[in-house]
């Protein structure tokens, strides 16, 4: 890595993150608690006591480009054993949202996911589950995900192949467009 | 005395010497800032605290008290604070009948080692007065 | 009869890969004298993915379920998957926290939700509404055969602060229902150690390696079997094995079974009515073992009788040998 | 009357953030203020030269120092003033630092803060009348609580100095936490053999008594005349015939009572004596466990016991010891291991506390030196420390460091490796914290002469894996997720106050802070006194300290009580209340309510019978003067008077 200049430090980037999250990340004292017990601390670039430190620097773009914040599963272990009490986990999701408002995403096959997910949502009101894995396959360009289980899951008449509609979905559409209203409004 | 239109309000507290006022000097080593309205009157012990004593500062012309003592039972006299605690609770259900919202009256308990806790007091108390403006004894008569 | 009343959100998950959730629960809960009330027309929790996009619409999508249980005049909902329960308690935890939020939360709904809807696992509700003693007096079947291991999950009782309910690090609710219904429980460490969640289909790899090192965990504690309170743990312990097989090279042919779904065994339903054919790693042979409380009763009678006569015997014999 | 007005610039502390100069001038306009000046540092020596020059030279009665809090030096100017021919309360001090430049950053504000207070203790000042404070004759005697270490020092310092003691010990025997220790860092002496002789010097020395397996009930009194109330709790023992031959212990039946003095290692009997070394040597029953007692039968020990010492009819006994001066002694608690669910601590049986295997280590202990996993008494071969557990953990509500945990690990990983030469130890830590003399040193053996690996990290979890236990943590300077399978996992559990501190502070009058730990006068200054004068401090009741600390502190309590008791008689604080015979009209509301009893009543000569102060008792609160009726009991220098005085400085104006 190269040397990171700390000779000026993003403050804005601090103080965002400190109010769309209410935690103080000036709490946590680098014990490593939170990477010791983050079942995905394999899985990411930086490891999340590194995550927090690096948000004590304010290096913005190394977090928001890293892949930790799209691999975190919000399992919640980060913050049931913080001894600083920190909401680590809920850092962690506002590092994905402000990530994912500045299309930074470096994981996109889950963001992809969570797309799909939301698009059924808002499009049905419940989850489609069938349409969500072919809209993810397809447009993931993994065409054969889970094809193995295929056949275990619709001889067990577990997947319906046609959407539940409900009959509030116009609602649930419109919660999704007045978000998208304030979000405009906002000028994010 | 001074050109500044004057923007504090008066409120005066009364703190024993053992837990509160240590806790405000506390607050001070610490550097704690806190807003300057209030005056600090100090007494040995909350118990020594007369009710009389708050209703003389509020009818001649403070617009808060604060009153703070050591927790209960850990009292430097040992249950100097109950007395007092069982007084002021008294005088905060007689001010209205005076004239005047108990709101400008509070006390709590603060020890010498909370400084932190102290400013904290100090800076809810003030803003509590300054929303409440200065007190003015014929219009919270009337209201 | 039904003693009590509470309103019942399913969820998706429970309406199509996890029916077999679905209907146990229902199924058990009636016969615990609970009647269920599912709210009209609910839509989806919003789950994990929603509040990656943003906190406050994953709390109008949460809330506007609560509003209409609210409507419906329940304090309390039952959400069985803890995934919803979690959107749930988040959204209402944080909108009762900060009343701004909740202003803005309930600018995006149609009616707004007034805070005052609890949500609660079934464990909940089992272990703190109705109890052990009840949970016991129903059952009329034993499955002796059976070593489960309890898999809580991560999320279940975690945060401590809004789940607040058993144990973060080692919860006992289900042990507990187990230990009462008289099925044995390992003694299992990785109780709440992270399946994988919803990464089943993007990450699929990463599943694959977490829910190896917990059916490895289940096997050397000595279960022959894992109890889940959740649709995803299920689904990525179970639908997912053969896949932890091919890649770890491994045989795990573990069944992973709900923990309503072994209580309802206990309770004298027929596997077909907990629909155990839906899970894709098959326990027959475990279950086929069970037998009714009388006959069990009878059996160990018998048996304590037979040792009771043996150690007699003993005792004659050494009686006659020191004699001699 | 010539009111001289003193402020204090405090370098640039005060004179920073206020107008110092702008206050003078104002002060100038209070009436009855004749002289006002501003001073670089008023309380140096020239700067009090300063104040009795003025006071000869413009002919002041009164003074006023505007400075810091009167708690930091309202003694030494009472002194000045009195030095210069004035009564030591013709002086009143105005905060103007702690309560206005430290915490104000307007100096307007503050200039305008700093004058108010100042008006107010001219007001006050000028109410003020002369006071004399009498003598009264002291008991030179000293109660020692608690008989750990620094008990012990405390006291044999005191019976040296000549003063007669008390020891109160509420265990069985003396030695506190130092005799359950095997060795002692930082250069690894035995630990009962340094502290066995003086546990024998302190039941051999003519002027200490010892009162084992006893409680303080209560207190009464004030500073050199106390009477308490001692708890002699019964054992069921009479101890005056026990030769601590422990033959009823070798034969008692019921052999799993909980051991106390060993942490429940391994269980012990129902009549116990704790360990080999204890003072008093003599056997106890525990009748939790004691078949007698739970059964209604057995009566082994008594049938055994050579002497006839065993009484299972017997009851406590109360005895009241008068004495002049306490030392608080009291030491420490640790935090239960099933406080960290997430370490298994009371589920695994391997996984065992700091304090457990500070047994398992000992000579003496339950397992005699060897150390074996209490699962299947194996000899361990991987080792793993944790620090912190349970300290530094706001989410516990711990958020201090426990002080010398890091140095035992570092001491136990070190022994471990004396004992089995093929064992790996490891350390999870944060934070090494060895700053005392020879203690860094320490902690760098451990890793460069034993091999000791030391880990910057948490550990997260512990769960079993087979009969290992495996240890997850991280190691953050490598940035990654570790694990260790372990044998036998070793907890440094947080240090905590006793369960009975706030209890006992009670009785004492004391203070004590968010923890439960015992606060002391001034935290640099005056580390061993309390408010209350006459209570000392000493050792880990006041928080978290090693040995040495410990016993410095013992030592230090110990001189200040002979610097006390180096008269016949004290004087007495005339801060007390007094009553105005003509106003009283003899209700005696003041007597009930008086705290401390100091209020009696008297009969006058013509029958009228009125309320009378006893001032060596009066403590000096002022409850009773806001109970009067007739404001006739008035405490002297915080009177109706000088109260109001100040109020209507700050509100008429
Ligand atoms: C595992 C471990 C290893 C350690 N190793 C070392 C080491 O190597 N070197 C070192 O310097 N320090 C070590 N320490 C620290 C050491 O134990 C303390 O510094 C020391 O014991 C403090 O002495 P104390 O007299 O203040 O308190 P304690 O030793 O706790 O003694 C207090 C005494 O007061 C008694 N008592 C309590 N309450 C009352 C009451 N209400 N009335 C009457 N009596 C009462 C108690 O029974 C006890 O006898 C270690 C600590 C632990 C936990
Ligand atoms: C930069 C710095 C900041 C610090 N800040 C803090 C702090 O915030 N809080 C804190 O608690 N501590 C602080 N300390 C530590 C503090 O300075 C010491 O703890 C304290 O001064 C020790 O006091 P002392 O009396 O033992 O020694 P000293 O202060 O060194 O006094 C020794 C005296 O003996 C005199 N002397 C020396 N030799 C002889 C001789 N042969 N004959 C006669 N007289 C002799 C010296 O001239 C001196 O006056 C700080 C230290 C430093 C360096
Ligand atoms: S557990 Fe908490 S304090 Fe420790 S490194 Fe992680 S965020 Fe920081
Ligand atoms: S919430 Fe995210 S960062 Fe925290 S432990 Fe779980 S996966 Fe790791
Ligand atoms: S008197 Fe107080 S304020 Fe003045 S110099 Fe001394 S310490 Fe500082
Ligand atoms: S009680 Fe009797 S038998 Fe026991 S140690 Fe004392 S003298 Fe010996
Ligand atoms: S009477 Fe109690 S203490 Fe004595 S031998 Fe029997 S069980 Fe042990
Ligand atoms: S002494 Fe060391 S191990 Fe103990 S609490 Fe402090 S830092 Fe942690
Ligand atoms: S309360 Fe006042 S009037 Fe009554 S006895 Fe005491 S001093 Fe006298
Ligand atoms: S001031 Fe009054 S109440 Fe307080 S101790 Fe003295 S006599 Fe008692």
């Amino acid at each position: 890595m190269d040397a990171i200049n700390l000779t000026i430090i993003d403050r804005n980037f601090i103080e965002l993150v400190k109010k769309e999250s209410g935690e103080n990340p000036y709490l946590c004292y680098q014990c490593g608690n939170c990477t010791a017990g983050c079942p995905y601390t394999t899985f990411f670039d930086y490891p999340v006591s590194q995550i927090m430190r690096l948000l004590q620097t304010g290096q913005k773009d190394i977090i928001l480009n890293s892949r930790a914040i799209w691999v975190c599963a919000t399992c919640e272990t980060c913050t049931t054993r913080c001894p600083c009490q920190i909401d680590v986990a809920h850092i962690m999701d506002t590092l994905r949202i402000i990530a994912r408002r500045e299309n930074r995403v470096s994981e996109k096959d889950i963001k992809l996911f969570y797309d799909e997910f939301l698009s059924s949502m808002a499009k049905y009101g419940r989850i489609y589950e069938l349409g969500l894995l072919l809209g993810y396959n397809i447009k993931s360009g993994h065409i054969m995900t889970d094809a193995d289980l295929g056949p275990k899951v619709l001889t067990k008449g577990k997947i319906h192949f046609l959407p539940k509609k409900i009959k509030g979905r116009d609602k649930v559409s419109k919660i999704f467009e007045r978000f998208k209203d304030r979000t405009r409004r906002d000028g994010r | 005395m001074s050109d500044i239109a004057p923007k504090e309000l008066k409120i005066v507290g009364f703190l024993c010497n053992w837990c509160s006022y240590g806790g405000a000097d506390t607050a001070g080593v610490s550097r704690f800032k806190q807003p300057p309205d209030l005056r600090i009157i100090r007494v040995p012990c909350s118990g020594r605290i007369d009710p009389l004593f708050v209703v003389k500062a509020l009818l001649n012309g403070a617009d808060g008290v604060l009153v703070s003592g050591c927790h209960p039972r850990d009292c430097h006299y040992s249950d100097g604070n109950f007395y007092a605690r069982r007084r002021l609770e008294m005088l905060k259900r007689l001010l209205p009948f005076l004239g005047i919202d108990d709101k400008r009256f509070h006390y709590t308990w603060i020890s010498a080692s909370e400084g932190q806790r102290w400013q904290q007091t100090v800076t809810a108390f003030v803003k509590r007065i300054h929303e409440l403006g200065p007190l003015n004894l014929k219009e919270e008569k009337q209201s | 009869m039904a003693d009590r009343e509470y309103a019942y959100y399913s969820g998706c998950s429970l309406e199509g890969t996890a029916v077999e959730y679905d209907i146990s629960v229902r199924r058990v809960m009636e016969a615990l004298g609970i009647r269920l009330s599912e709210p009209e027309d609910w839509s989806c929790c919003g789950s994990t993915p929603a509040h990656t996009v943003d906190h406050l619409l994953a709390a109008a999508l949460a809330a506007r379920n609560l509003t209409i249980i609210e409507k419906m005049g329940f304090n309390t909902v039952i959400t069985p998957c803890p995934s919803c329960m979690m959107a749930f308690k988040k959204a209402h935890h944080r909108m009762k926290e900060d009343i701004r939020f909740k202003d803005e939360v309930n600018s995006l709904l149609d009616e707004p939700y007034n805070l005052n809807v609890q949500s609660k696992s079934a464990l909940q509700i089992i272990i703190e509404d109705i109890g052990l003693e009840k949970v016991k007096e129903r059952v009329t079947h034993v499955m002796p055969d059976l070593k489960v291991a309890p898999y809580y999950g991560c999320i279940l009782n975690r945060p401590p602060e809004i789940a607040q309910f058993d144990d973060p690090e080692n919860p006992l609710s289900m042990d507990k229902i187990f230990t009462a219904i008289g099925v044995e429980v390992c003694d299992f460490a990785f109780k709440v150690e992270c399946c994988g969640a919803a990464y089943g289909v993007p990450k699929r790899d990463m599943v694959n390696e977490l829910t190896y090192k917990i059916l490895s965990m289940a096997v050397d504690c000595g279960a022959n079997c894992v109890a889940v309170a959740c649709p995803l743990c299920q689904q990525n312990l179970d639908l997912r094995q053969q896949q932890v097989n091919i890649r770890k090279n491994t045989s795990f042919n573990i069944p992973v079974l709900y923990f309503s779904q072994i209580m309802g065994l206990a309770y004298g339903y027929s596997p077909e009515e907990m629909v155990i054919d839906k899970l894709v790693v098959n326990p027959d042979s475990l279950i086929s073992s069970r037998i009714t409380l009388s006959q069990w009763n009878e059996m160990k009678a018998r048996e304590a009788e037979a040792s009771k006569a043996k150690k007699k015997e003993k005792k004659n014999i050494e009686k006659i040998e020191e004699e001699t | 009357m010539r009111v001289g007005v003193f402020i204090c610039h405090c370098g640039n502390n005060i004179a920073g953030t206020i107008d110092v100069a702008r206050v003078a001038e104002e002060t100038r306009k209070i009436p009855g203020v004749v002289y006002a000046t501003t001073y670089m540092y008023t309380c140096s020596e020239p700067g009090q030269e300063e104040i009795k020059e003025a006071i000869k030279r413009e002919g002041l009665d009164r003074v006023v120092v505007a400075a810091c809090s009167p708690r930091m030096h309202e003694m030494t100017f009472r002194r000045t003033v009195e030095k210069a021919g004035l009564n030591r309360y013709f002086f009143e001090m105005a905060n103007i630092r702690e309560h206005i430049s430290w915490v104000g950053e307007d100096k307007e504000f503050n200039t305008r803060k700093a004058i108010d207070v100042v008006r107010m203790a001219v007001a006050k000042v000028m109410q003020n009348r002369p006071l004399f404070s009498s003598s009264f004759k002291i008991n030179k005697r000293v109660l020692v609580m608690g008989g750990g270490v620094a008990g012990m020092q405390a006291a044999l310092d005191c019976a040296d100095g000549g003063l007669e003691v008390v020891i109160v010990e509420k265990s069985q025997s003396i030695g506190g936490m130092m005799a359950r220790l095997d060795k002692t860092f930082p250069t690894i002496d035995c630990s009962i053999c340094i502290l066995g002789p003086k546990m024998v010097d302190v039941a051999q020395h003519e002027k200490i008594k010892l009162y084992a397996y006893s409680e303080i009930d209560e207190i009464k009194g004030y500073v050199g005349n106390y009477q308490v109330k001692i708890r002699k709790k019964a054992t069921y023992v009479d101890w005056s015939k026990c030769t601590g031959c422990g033959a009823c212990m070798e034969k008692c039946p019921s052999k799993n009572a909980y051991d106390y003095f060993n942490f429940g290692v391994a269980p012990t009997k129902a009549i116990n004596i704790p360990f080999p070394q204890a003072i008093p040597k003599k056997a106890k029953i525990d009748p939790n466990y004691c078949r007698q007692f739970t059964k209604g039968k057995c009566g082994v020990c008594a049938k055994i016991c050579p002497t006839k010492a065993i009484d299972y009819e017997m009851k406590d006994e109360i005895i009241t010891e008068e004495v002049g001066a306490i030392i608080v002694a009291t030491g420490y608690s640790l935090i239960d291991m099933d406080m960290l669910p997430e370490y298994g601590g009371g589920r695994y049986p391997d996984v065992i506390s700091g304090i457990q295997y500070e047994r398992l280590l000992n000579a003496s202990g339950p397992t005699a030196g060897h150390i074996e996993r209490p699962s299947d008494h194996e000899e361990p071969k991987t080792i793993v420390f944790v620090s912190c557990a349970g300290s530094r953990d706001k989410s516990i509500g711990i958020p201090y460091c426990s002080n010398f945990c890091c140095m035992y690990i570092a001491k136990q990983a070190i022994l471990t490796k004396d004992h089995i030469s093929d064992s790996q130890s490891y350390v999870f830590y944060m934070d090494i914290r060895s700053p005392g003399k020879g203690y860094d040193e320490f902690t760098r053996r451990a890793q460069e002469e034993y091999g000791v690996h030391y880990i910057r990290g948490r550990v997260s979890r512990i769960y079993p894996k087979g009969k290992k236990l495996v240890v997850r943590g991280a190691d953050t300077l490598l940035g990654t997720q570790v694990e260790i399978e372990a044998d036998l996992v070793v907890l440094a559990t947080a240090v905590i106050s006793n369960k009975d501190a706030a209890y006992m502070a009670e009785k004492l009058h004391i203070s004590y802070d968010t923890f439960g730990f015992y606060v002391e006068s001034h935290p640099k200054l005056r580390p061993v006194e309390t408010n209350t004068s006459g209570v000392f401090l000493a050792g880990a009741c006041q928080g978290p300290k090693d040995i040495p600390a410990s016993v410095g502190q013992g030592s230090a309590a110990a001189s200040k009580i002979l610097a006390l008791f180096s008269g016949e008689t004290l004087e007495s604080d005339p801060a007390v209340a007094r009553v105005n015979i003509n106003a009283c009209v003899g209700c005696l509301k003041c007597v009930k309510t008086c705290p401390f009893g100091a209020i009696k009543e008297k009969e006058l000569r013509d029958g009228r019978v009125v309320a009378d102060v006893i001032e060596t008792v009066c403590a000096g609160c002022g409850v009773c003067t806001s109970t009067c009726p007739c404001g006739a009991i008035q405490l002297q220098h915080f009177t109706d008077n000088q109260i109001l005085a100040e109020v209507n400085a700050l509100c008429l104006i």
